[in-house]
């Protein structure tokens, strides 16, 4: 069963992995990904995470239907934690579960780096001195770029 | 018409205000709404923004109809 | 902190993960293997894995020797189950920790293959009407084979 | 001299026995150890045999040494 969440709970990454396992398939592939107490040398104290909620839902659903259909997997679970998060705490888990583990390692490690692009989520950083919304490194190629 | 205009992140940050109600032509396309938001939103002007209609990603030169909901934001940087 | 652990408790997919976490660190990439129902059509009851104990582990050490030397990686937990599994029970965790998650999804892609091949424990399929041995599928290419 | 010998998953079912001391002439290699047990043990010829002395995998020309541990094993089949 696929699944694709926000939520302000911690995340429980064994919970993620598990969900996903068919009794068909035989090897589950899942990253996690959580607060740094560090970036370029410069002290994180936490992270709040925000979301376009909807949109976000139904990005996620589309990247797991992309990634279905692109690789020999069964079953993907995303769940993606908003609002305060501390340093170490997961903020994102990706699960993919396949048949063949080559597959489930490539289509996480696709589904990751779209989720960054693609999915509406905001990270902003809190320093001890300061505040900061995080821009995406890239943008989605196919998306409008505004402005003046 | 009447259009919802969402804003997150950052842009919510610099509008001080996470929704707005624009009333404005009835035939007009993302641009145009965007515009009219710059005018009184000057310090957007800097920003890299990225649209959205209706929980979709939209480029400037769609049309805007009545009721549909616009969001305004920044790349985005979850994960 | 790496470790490499033989048990016949269960294993707790996320705590392996959160295991190998260094505050350093933005991703962990884990693989977990488990017991299928079904291979090639055939419905396994359950399974029973062997090691040569001390053997695995020195094994198991070396592996992730390896790995730290080949991919820019921090920390990996490797833990294999031993004894009796029922269907879909987890066989094997593998959790890599590293600055960048590509290098964390190769190592831990690098690790369950290397495992499977040189780390000495053996599987045991149970069917209805019979159990059998399982044969890994290629030697370690610098492993002697002797016999007749 | 004294050698232990061990055996793991199918080579222990096949011989019956988890482990032997063989008794044997002081310099010997790994494989001078396999044939003794494959003249006791025919069942194992038709296995593909893995060797290894001290916990650490070996060819058949390696020497093995009193009180050393060797292991004889089919290809391993964790993950």
């Amino acid at each position: 069963m696929d699944f694709f969440e926000l939520t302000t709970d911690p995340l429980d990454v064994g919970e993620v992995a598990r969900r996903v396992v068919p009794q068909e398939c035989g090897a589950t592939v899942t990253l996690d990904g959580y607060v740094r107490q560090f970036t370029k040398g410069r002290e994180t104290l936490h992270l709040i995470y925000e979301a376009y909620e909807p949109m976000a839902v139904k990005e996620m659903q589309k990247i797991i239907e992309q990634a279905k259909s692109q690789f020999e997997i069964e079953h993907v679970g995303i769940m993606h934690r908003l609002g305060k998060l501390e340093i170490g705490e997961t903020s994102v888990v990706i699960s993919v579960a396949a048949p063949h583990r080559k597959a489930a390692f490539e289509a996480c490690e696709w589904l990751i780096r779209k989720l960054k692009r693609t999915v509406p989520i905001w990270k902003k950083e809190v320093y001890a001195n300061g505040e900061e919304w995080i821009e995406g490194d890239t943008s989605p190629p196919s998306l409008p770029i505004s402005g003046s | 018409m009447k259009v919802r205009v969402l804003f997150f992140g950052a842009t919510a940050d610099l509008v001080g205000n996470r929704e707005l109600t624009l009333t404005c032509a009835d035939t007009g396309t993302a641009d145009d709404i965007l515009h009219l938001i710059l005018k009184d939103f000057p310090q957007l002007q800097d920003q890299k923004l990225l649209l959205s209609i209706n929980q979709e990603y939209a480029y400037g030169f769609e049309s805007v109809r009545e009721g549909d909901e616009m969001a305004i934001f920044t790349a985005v940087s979850g994960g």
